[in-house]
């Protein structure tokens, strides 16, 4: 049965929060809330993370894998490449002097940290991507978007939950 | 507006810290979570072709660097690239045979290239050894190359050339002009200590001469060419003297390796960048 | 380079320092300069002119402080403020002191200067970028910088004059550092030749050109570690040793009648060449 | 007191007047950019100067080998840090009001640090072999000097530099989105789309948005001090008189605030008035800043007297002697002016009156970094013309018009970029904007509630 | 030293510029180049010919007259550097700046390359036999009387050939002319000691005391002395020679003093003959003479103490043998010869004579013996032109158009005679002033001999041989131009020689025997020689004994105050440019003065005291006036002189003489007057009495020396101890 979007707008976080609430509540057959629901926001907003339940992060563990990757690399390249076939002496330093290679490991972990976590971003917010089927300039102004998909069934039900917190205006997928 | 009271702002701050998110400061959910690996579903939701041409965008960046580097040596290390892969040929004032006198005639290089074994350069025979030998040979006296050899010597008929000019040959093998190499020695070094034939150690650097008529030049002479054998352990042996004072500082900094089977000492070629460069 | 000794033991190298475990053997290049016996006639500087092929710069850049001179004589009057200076003045030969732990070396960023296993500075003119960097850490200014092209500046290597310049020198082009080099060409040629006949090189072999030119024999050059070598034997009686940045004479209580000291010594560059204090009669 | 901002702007509009400062540039912008255009003009003519002669030109000599050159270098490089000192600590710090003002700043970071690059390659003899000391994997087998602090520069500055075009870039996407979103079909619509990666502002997206950009932040602070530790290192690694301090580092990074704050006041009251961000740019945000930078100042002076102190305590005469030189000799005017313009002037700073009164701040703002560029002059160029070694002392060798051309050139370099930004990219952040005027009218609903309570 | 049969003639012809291919690329070039460069290539050379490695000959440097042997590196055909020969008894291995500058005269840009006629100002090339043909034509019917023949000082065959042919015309008119010479020292010995140049063993000598003697910076054979100073310094039985040097100006020699006295300029006999009185131990005649010169008067005269008087006297006393010695700035007076003599006399007080001033040999071939340049020549070639006697003048190995002091107007007088021939390396002025201009070839490429007015320790002739092939083909060696002029006058005498060399052979292996040779065969003895680069020889011993009396002595007391030109102008003669025949040498030019460490210019050297009076700093730009003229150049405070006087180096100012001598410095011959020594007749150059003042222009001098001065600072750079402090017996 086929799958159709639907995108509402509102113009504040608590109508959009309580229509999340209502939707995870009304258990609506061909609507899986966890996978079917998207808020779409203007600005950064945790409450709406909160009532849309857990999904934690992981771009931390990028940064740490990042950083560490890049520390090692930069030490071992630079150690390595102070000692080979050319080795050669300098100011009576040592030929693998630790504390100028531990400077620029520094430097490295930071720049593999900084890379890998944009990276990580990237990945995990899976970036870019394509424009999801329905879309409204007004989300990047001033309004909150929730964009919902469901069979054909559920769509009525779920404008009418739409329009019941006065939503300024809903978008359906043209055709079908 | 009204200031609010103390503990008002206090309870605005709580409120206000909009970056805390519960599983943000919870470790060990989070460390679970990762172990278990449950993130990729997370993780994939939403278009994992993106996640993909991501992918690829970081393994190019990565890669990058060592392609880049690993190019620019192999480019410079391959044989010269003409159309015989016998390296660039040289305009010559006239086509020398290498290799009848080196393979047919079977004439050692050091015949002719005298200087080699005493001095840094080793040197164009001078037109003297030439028609030392030519004087006699009368089979070829007529063909053009020696026809040519002999006006350098009594001078050309009409008058170009006077007699006895040094033949104006071209370098083949030129170095840039702050390396110093010195043939005298590679040749003790290979020839006279290790006692390998003369055409196999010339031929280290000069290529196979013997299947040329005029030389070229079919090996880099580049620094990472040279170092490609400097780094490698070669046996130094006393006689031909050579292991004076202490051989690990002689060469580089690396300490010679005493090989376990008949304890011949062996050590790298110089690293000093003094050696080559002045 | 191969990715191979990329990771290739660099342990061993940890802990290695010039003025341990003797790294210098078979030969350590150094010098000494006798101040009492120079006298300050500049033989020796043009005779750096006419080896390492200097470029002379003219009047105008001389004027701005670009002059190429390797090896510069300074005149030092006393400070006691008399109207004449009746002990004369004092002359100083001043070159390239070849640092065992030289400041300039390790700022390098492209490593063009280095530390040879005979204990000279090296510079690589074709490694060197122009950062000078090396130049601004040299306590002693003996470092100069192709200000110009002077290969390709006018009079500077004219017509004819092309032909004095030395093969076994490299002429140097526009943006590199330059500076003593103990006349390394002589060096590595007796070198050569030494080893050829599978000894070290003796005393005498080698000679700098400034030390050859020299009239009044000031200037000794030679093997540090050679018994034979007079500088040996020179940097032993004055008790003066390479590693140390102080030597018996300064610990001596009231003055000792050692005359030898290195300049800067207190820095710890260890430089390789000793000076001998210039003596004036006190009976006059 | 004054609000930094009206709670009750409407988002609409920030986004409608933010836009607006990308199109049609008023004929102020346009001749700004000519006269900027023309400045690079100049320093790149004397480069090709100095690049076909050899950099005598520059009327360096031995022992003055690096001059203005690398002077203006750490100027630059000192610019730089304001941005990263907004957005990423005062981020950490949760101090909202720099939402208006952090994007230009960190605009700001970036070119300047696009400038100093410049430098770099400017004060090289070789530029040709400059490829030397990149670490690549090269034929010939040889790294460069990693002991080098010169090495350790290059490193930090490709990190700074690259973090921060990421930084800024990142904290663009959501803008970007509202770009792409309101601009009519054209080579901008199509700029957009491409960065702004396809942003929808769904939940999922701003939860790793802002973790990342935290995470980022957290580096960036780091990175900042370490740049400037380590450029101070070219000079306190060093064995030179006068450089080898062990308080560089701190004073370095005091001075790189110090410049770099001082400079985003200058351009907060260029931009407010040329693009009209009244409403955003507002006068309290500017008082905050013009304390901060008060407090910086102040800092500054403070390890400034540290470090003569320590000269002039210490045993080493030679240190000493280029201390004085540096007050009494030929440079004596470079070195007063360096403390009349970075210690007395900010005085001003501390007037209430002064803090918010623009004429007075740009002078004093245009003044602070003149201070800060003559404090870098004067650390590099007494050392060498009063060294160690007697002999080679050299008082009066002054740079020549190629190297005053070049440091010319580097404004005009940088003016160009950031104008260049301003017009492409929206200036101020309108999603940021958003969320404070979002927050504090939340503040203020909860305000009123708790006096009400009070009031019970 | 190579030893073989082969013709060295030869040797340099097969030597083909193929190989002279300089990369001047620098170290920009990183790539391989193939092909572009020619190979060093040989069509026959000699077995020990070996490309990459140098071939070392023998020769003799021709910078100055002190005859070191030098020892030339050849590479590839060309001539790299100059090293001293260690066989050579007068420079042992040894060079100063001048000598290692010879490269630079011989691969001198600048360097005549054909033979130019005069066409009005232009100089128009010319032929050989053109110019040849020009002379005899000149030549004919013109008397002995009418032809004079002016060069440097002169000997060895050169000599010979330069008799031979002015004896062809009958012409006595030979002037050797030298503007810095001993020459009143030189008349000044023959009287005290019957021998003009008597041997100076500074290294036997305990004191030295010499009154203006430089004779480590430019004074009679300086390499020599050098070496034997180093001696003197390392002490006879480990006590350490000591230095006092009495003198205006300070000089390279009296920097290095252990005290250095500036007295007034002209008084030095006065202090000589006070010390005399002071060491008390004169007797008869010459107590007499001195027993008026008492420590109050004399120190009144001389500006030094009484105090300093009596530690001179009683160190002298303390230790013997001692030297004292008389230099130019003694000499440069009217009484120079009276100075001399008066010091000569301490000499013989002392008792040196016999002991540090010795018997010396000299060559005993008296018609290669040295003509000594002087400056009495000058006077009289000068007064010649000016009656206008002369028809033809020749000019070889001097430059008087420059060097003559102004008061002479030689350049006008000069015009004067008929027909004028410049033998020369480069346009110089006098060349600019000739008719005909021949070029010769360089010193490096010539052959010769000479023989060094100064021998060491045995009689010594120097050969010269040509280190590598001719640099400009149109270019011939003096000797090989004498030859041919010979050959029109006394063709049968000479035709049997082909060229120069061909007589020089001849000429040597004729006195085979004489020359030690002996026991081999020409050709051994001729290469032998050539290897050596210098002939050994047992020469008739002058020996030397003090005869002059003392009562002769006429020494004025010190010159009174001169209100017009109240200042002495001393020539200040420097160790590289001497009298300025070498100033288009650049080396020269950027080496630095030792003193003053100024680079290519001249400049006003005047004591801070004076300069102070006269509100005068470093680069004011001064006015020199003299009776004869004046000149301008940058004032250096230079505390080693006397207030009284002021001093300008010579050599530099030329208006000729290439790119690197042309338009540095000014030249104060120009402003000296004409004032001779009543003895000998020489120049007085110390005579020129100037006055200053500032023109208001100020330059900052171009010097090595830094912004401190010439102090430093408290650091510990360069470090002097006192003799009672160390301990020299021990060093090794």
């Amino acid at each position: 049965m086929s799958q159709r979007h639907l995108l509402a707008l509102f113009s504040n976080f608590d109508e959009a929060e309580a229509v999340v609430r209502e939707l995870r509540s009304a258990s609506i057959k061909g609507f899986n809330v966890n996978d079917d629901l998207t808020v779409k926001s203007p600005i950064e907003h945790p409450e709406v993370e909160e009532f849309l339940g857990n999904k934690p992060v992981y771009v931390q563990w990028f940064t740490l894998g990042g950083a560490l990757m890049g520390g090692l690399l930069g030490f071992f390249l630079i150690s390595g490449a102070q000692a080979n076939f050319y080795a050669q002496l300098k100011g009576g330093k040592p030929i693998v002097p630790f504390p100028p290679n531990f400077v620029l490991t520094y430097e490295m972990f930071i720049l593999g940290g900084v890379f890998i976590s944009i990276l990580g971003f990237l990945i995990c917010a899976g970036l870019p991507a394509r424009r999801s089927p329905l879309y409204s300039a007004k989300v990047s102004e001033d309004q909150i978007g929730i964009l919902v998909k469901s069979d054909e069934g559920a769509a009525g039900t779920l404008k009418a939950i739409f329009s019941k917190h006065n939503a300024l205006e809903i978008q359906e997928e043209a055709g079908k | 507006m009204g200031v609010p009271s103390l503990n008002g702002r206090k309870k605005i701050e709580a409120e206000n810290n909009y970056h805390d998110s519960p599983h943000k400061n919870n470790p060990i959910y989070l460390f679970g979570q990762a172990a278990l690996g449950v993130a990729c579903d997370h993780l994939f939701a939403g278009g994992v072709h993106t996640m993909h041409r991501s992918l690829r965008f970081f393994v190019l960046l990565v890669g990058l660097f060592w392609i880049v580097g690993s190019y620019a040596t192999d480019a410079s290390q391959a044989v010269l690239t003409t159309e015989d892969s016998l390296g660039p040929l040289v305009e010559q004032p006239f086509e020398f045979p290498h290799n009848r006198h080196a393979n047919d005639m079977q004439i050692d290089c050091m015949y002719c290239h005298t200087y080699a074994r005493r001095s840094a350069v080793a040197g164009i025979p001078p037109l003297q050894k030439c028609i030392g030998c030519h004087q006699s040979i009368d089979s070829v006296r007529e063909t053009p190359r020696i026809k040519k050899l002999f006006e350098y010597w009594e001078g050309s008929e009409d008058g170009r050339i006077a007699a006895r000019t040094p033949i104006p040959w071209k370098k083949v093998h030129d170095l840039p002009d702050f390396v110093r190499f010195n043939h005298e020695r590679h040749i003790k070094r290979f020839i006279e200590q290790q006692n390998r034939p003369t055409q196999e150690a010339c031929g280290y650097c000069h290529g196979d001469v013997k299947e040329m008529t005029v030389a070229r030049r079919n090996k880099p002479l580049s620094m990472g060419w040279c170092a490609s054998c400097h780094e490698k352990d070669h046996p130094v042996s006393g006689e031909g003297g050579v292991a004076v004072g202490n051989q690990a500082y002689w060469y580089s900094f690396q300490k010679p390796v005493v090989e376990a089977a008949d304890g011949a000492v062996k050590a790298k070629g110089p690293n000093d960048c003094w050696q080559c460069h002045k | 380079m191969s990715v191979t000794n990329l990771l290739e033991n660099w342990a061993q190298f940890r802990h290695f320092h010039p003025v341990e475990d003797n790294p210098h053997d078979p030969y350590k290049w150094a010098m000494s300069i006798d101040l009492d016996a120079c006298t300050g006639c500049n033989a020796c500087s043009v005779a750096c002119y006419a080896e390492n092929n200097l470029p002379v710069v003219g009047k105008e850049k001389f004027a701005h402080g670009q002059v190429m001179h390797w090896m510069r004589i300074e005149r030092y009057w006393d400070e006691d403020g008399r109207e004449f200076p009746d002990q004369g003045a004092q002359f100083l030969p001043m070159m390239c002191q070849q640092c065992e732990a030289a400041p300039c070396e390790t700022v390098c960023p492209v490593a063009a200067t280095n530390h040879t296993p005979d204990g000279l500075n090296s510079q690589i003119y074709n490694r060197c970028i122009g950062s000078r960097y090396c130049s601004a850490n040299c306590p002693f200014k003996v470092r100069y910088f192709n200000w110009y092209d002077y290969p390709t500046t006018d009079n500077v290597w004219p017509a004819e004059m092309t032909q004095q310049l030395n093969p076994d020198v490299t002429v140097r082009g526009k943006g590199v550092m330059e500076k003593c080099t103990f006349c390394v060409q002589r060096i590595s040629a007796a070198k050569v030749t030494a080893k050829g006949e599978g000894r070290t090189v003796r005393e005498g072999e080698v000679q700098t050109a400034c030390q050859q030119a020299c009239p009044t024999n000031a200037i000794s050059f030679g093997n540090l570690i050679d018994p034979e070598a007079k500088v040996h034997k020179q940097w032993k009686a004055q008790q003066v040793e390479l590693d140390k940045e102080e030597q018996a004479k300064d610990k001596e209580e009231g003055g000792s009648d050692l005359r030898g000291y290195r300049i800067f010594e207190e820095l710890r560059p260890y430089p390789s060449v000793m000076y001998l204090e210039r003596v004036r009669e006190s009976a006059i | 007191m004054e609000k930094d901002i009206r709670e009750d702007i409407a988002w609409a509009k920030i986004n409608g007047d933010v836009l607006k400062s990308l199109e049609n540039p008023r004929r102020l912008y346009w001749v700004i950019v000519f006269v900027a255009l023309a400045a690079f003009g100049v320093g790149v003519g004397c480069e090709i100067y100095q690049y076909n002669v050899g950099m005598g030109v520059a009327n360096l000599n031995n022992p003055q080998v690096w001059g203005l050159y690398i002077a203006t270098f750490i100027f630059w490089i000192g610019m730089s840090h304001s941005g990263t000192l907004l957005s990423a600590i005062l981020h950490l710090m949760h101090a909202d009001w720099r939402k208006p003002i952090y994007r230009f700043a960190e605009a700001m970071t970036t070119f300047s640090l696009m400038t100093a690059g410049l430098f770099v390659m400017v004060h090289i003899g070789r530029l040709w072999q400059v490829y030397y000391s990149l670490p690549y994997p090269n034929e010939r087998g040889i790294w460069p000097n990693f002991q080098s602090p010169l090495l350790w520069d290059a490193m930090a500055i490709f990190t700074y530099l690259s973090s921060s075009i990421i930084f800024l870039y990142v904290g663009m996407i959501p803008d970007l989105a509202i770009c792409r979103d309101n601009m009519h079909e054209g080579w901008r619509k199509k700029l957009y789309t491409l960065l702004s990666l396809g942003w929808e502002g769904t939940d999922r997206q701003w939860r790793n948005f802002r973790v990342t950009y935290l995470t980022v932040a957290c580096f960036l602070i780091p990175l900042a001090v370490s740049v400037h530790s380590i450029v101070a290192s070219d000079f306190a690694m060093s064995q030179q008189p006068g450089w080898h301090v062990t308080s560089f580092p701190p004073y370095f990074v005091a001075g790189a605030l110090y410049s770099g704050c001082a400079a985003i006041i200058t351009l907060f009251i260029i931009l407010r008035y040329v693009f009209k961000f009244e409403e955003y740019m507002t006068l309290p945000i500017l008082k905050k800043t013009v304390r901060l930078t008060f407090a910086i100042a102040m800092v500054w002076t403070y390890l400034n007297a540290v470090e003569f102190a320590s000269v002039w305590y210490s045993h080493d005469s030679a240190s000493k002697d280029v201390l004085i030189q540096k007050m009494t000799g030929a440079y004596a005017f470079a070195w007063w002016g360096m403390i009349f313009c970075g210690s007395i002037v900010p005085l001003v700073l501390a007037f209430k009156r002064f803090q918010t009164n623009i004429p007075v701040l740009l002078v004093v703002s245009l003044l602070l970094n003149l201070g800060m560029w003559l404090e870098r002059w004067m650390i590099v160029s007494p050392t060498f013309s009063h060294g160690y070694y007697p002999w080679t002392w050299d008082h009066d060798q002054w740079p020549s018009l190629v190297q005053w051309g070049m440091v010319f050139g580097s404004f005009g370099w940088f003016t160009l970029l950031f104008m260049v930004f301003c017009k492409v990219f929206p200036s101020v952040s309108m999603y940021e904007v958003k969320e404070m005027v979002y927050h504090r009218s939340l503040h203020l609903k909860k305000g009123h509630k708790t006096a009400e309570q009070g009031a019970h | 030293m190579i030893d073989s049969s082969f013709d060295r003639r030869d040797f340099l012809k097969v030597l083909g510029w193929s190989g002279a291919a300089v990369a001047l690329g620098g170290c920009g070039n990183t790539s391989i180049e193939d092909g572009r460069e020619t190979v060093v290539s040989y069509s026959e050379p000699a077995d020990y010919v070996i490309p990459g490695i140098g071939v070392y000959y023998n020769s003799t440097c021709a910078q100055c007259d002190a005859g070191c042997s030098i020892n030339g590196r050849v590479r590839e055909g060309r001539v790299l550097k100059l090293e001293g020969n260690p066989d050579s008894t007068i420079n042992r291995g040894k060079m100063c700046g001048l000598g290692q500058a010879g490269v630079q005269h011989h691969y001198n840009p600048d360097r005549l390359r054909e033979p130019l006629l005069r066409k009005g100002d232009q100089g128009e090339p010319i032929t050989w036999d053109k110019a040849y043909a020009l002379i005899a034509e000149k030549m004919k019917g013109v008397s002995g009387e009418e032809i004079a023949f002016l060069s440097g000082g002169i000997s060895g065959h050169l000599k010979a050939l330069m008799g031979n042919y002015l004896d062809s015309f009958g012409c006595k008119n030979h002037f050797a002319y030298e503007a810095v010479a001993p020459g009143v020292m030189r008349a000044a010995n023959k009287k005290s000691y019957g021998v003009a140049m008597p041997r100076f063993s500074i290294n036997k000598a305990k004191v030295v005391l010499s009154f203006g003697a430089d004779f480590l910076g430019s004074w009679v054979s300086p390499v020599h002395f050098s070496q034997q100073y180093a001696q003197f310094r390392k002490g006879v039985d480990g006590q350490r020679g000591v230095l006092i040097q009495v003198e205006s100006k300070m000089t390279l020699t009296g920097a290095n003093a252990d005290r250095w006295l500036a007295i007034r300029p002209g008084t030095e006999g006065i202090l000589a003959l006070g010390i005399i009185n002071a060491l008390g131990t004169a007797t008869g005649e010459i107590a007499a003479v001195v027993k008026d010169y008492d420590r109050a008067r004399v120190s009144r005269e001389t500006g030094i103490t009484p105090g300093q008087i009596d530690k001179i006297a009683a160190l002298l006393k303390l230790r013997s043998p001692s030297l004292v010695l008389a230099g130019s700035a003694a000499e440069g007076y009217a009484h120079g010869s009276q100075n001399a003599a008066a010091i000569n006399l301490l000499n013989h007080v002392l008792g040196n004579i016999g002991k540090t001033v010795e018997a010396c040999e000299a060559v005993p071939f008296p018609q290669m013996i040295p003509t000594t340049g002087n400056t009495a020549a000058l006077k009289s070639l000068n007064d010649g032109l000016v009656a206008g006697k002369y028809k033809v003048l020749f000019c070889y190995g001097a430059n008087p158009v420059f060097t003559a002091p102004g008061a002479l107007k030689f350049k006008e007088n000069m015009a004067k005679a008929g027909f004028k021939v410049a033998f020369a390396h480069y346009l110089d002025e006098t060349a600019l002033q000739a008719d005909l201009v021949l070029p010769l070839d360089s010193a490096l490429e010539d052959w010769g001999t000479q023989v060094p007015e100064y021998l060491a320790t045995c009689a010594q002739i120097n050969v010269q041989q040509p280190l590598m092939e001719k640099l400009h083909a149109n270019t011939r060696g003096m000797g090989d131009i004498l030859l041919d002029l010979l050959k029109q006058r006394r063709a049968d005498e000479y035709k049997g020689y082909e060229d120069y060399y061909a007589y020089l052979r001849t000429a040597l292996l004729n006195n085979k025997n004489a020359l030690g040779g002996g026991k081999f065969d020409d050709d051994t003895f001729w290469n032998e020689t050539l290897t050596q680069g210098l002939i050994k020889l047992e020469g008739p011993v002058s020996a030397v004994s003090f005869r002059a009396n003392a009562v002769g002595l006429k020494l004025p007391a010190p010159a009174e105050e001169n209100a017009q030109y109240p200042l002495h102008l001393i020539p200040g003669v420097t160790a590289s440019l001497r009298d300025g025949r070498h100033a288009n040498q650049p080396w020269l030019q950027e080496s630095p003065d030792p003193l003053t460490t100024i680079v290519w210019d001249s400049w006003v050297e005047i004591h801070p005291k004076k300069a102070a009076e006269l509100h005068i700093a470093e680069g004011d730009i001064i006015e020199i006036t003299s009776k004869t003229g004046s000149i301008r150049a940058q004032a250096y405070l230079f505390p080693g002189i006397h207030p009284d006087a002021i001093s300008v180096p010579l050599g530099r100012g030329h208006e000729a003489m290439g790119r690197y001598a042309k338009g540095y410095g000014v030249n104060p011959f120009q402003i000296m007057d004409a004032v001779y020594d009543r003895d000998s007749g020489e120049l007085a150059m110390h005579e020129t009495r100037v006055r200053i003042s500032k023109t208001g222009q100020r330059v900052i001098v171009v010097k090595d020396e830094g912004a401190a001065g010439g102090l430093q600072m408290g650091r510990k750079i360069a470090v002097r101890v006192s003799t009672d402090e160390v301990d020299l017996s021990e060093e090794a």
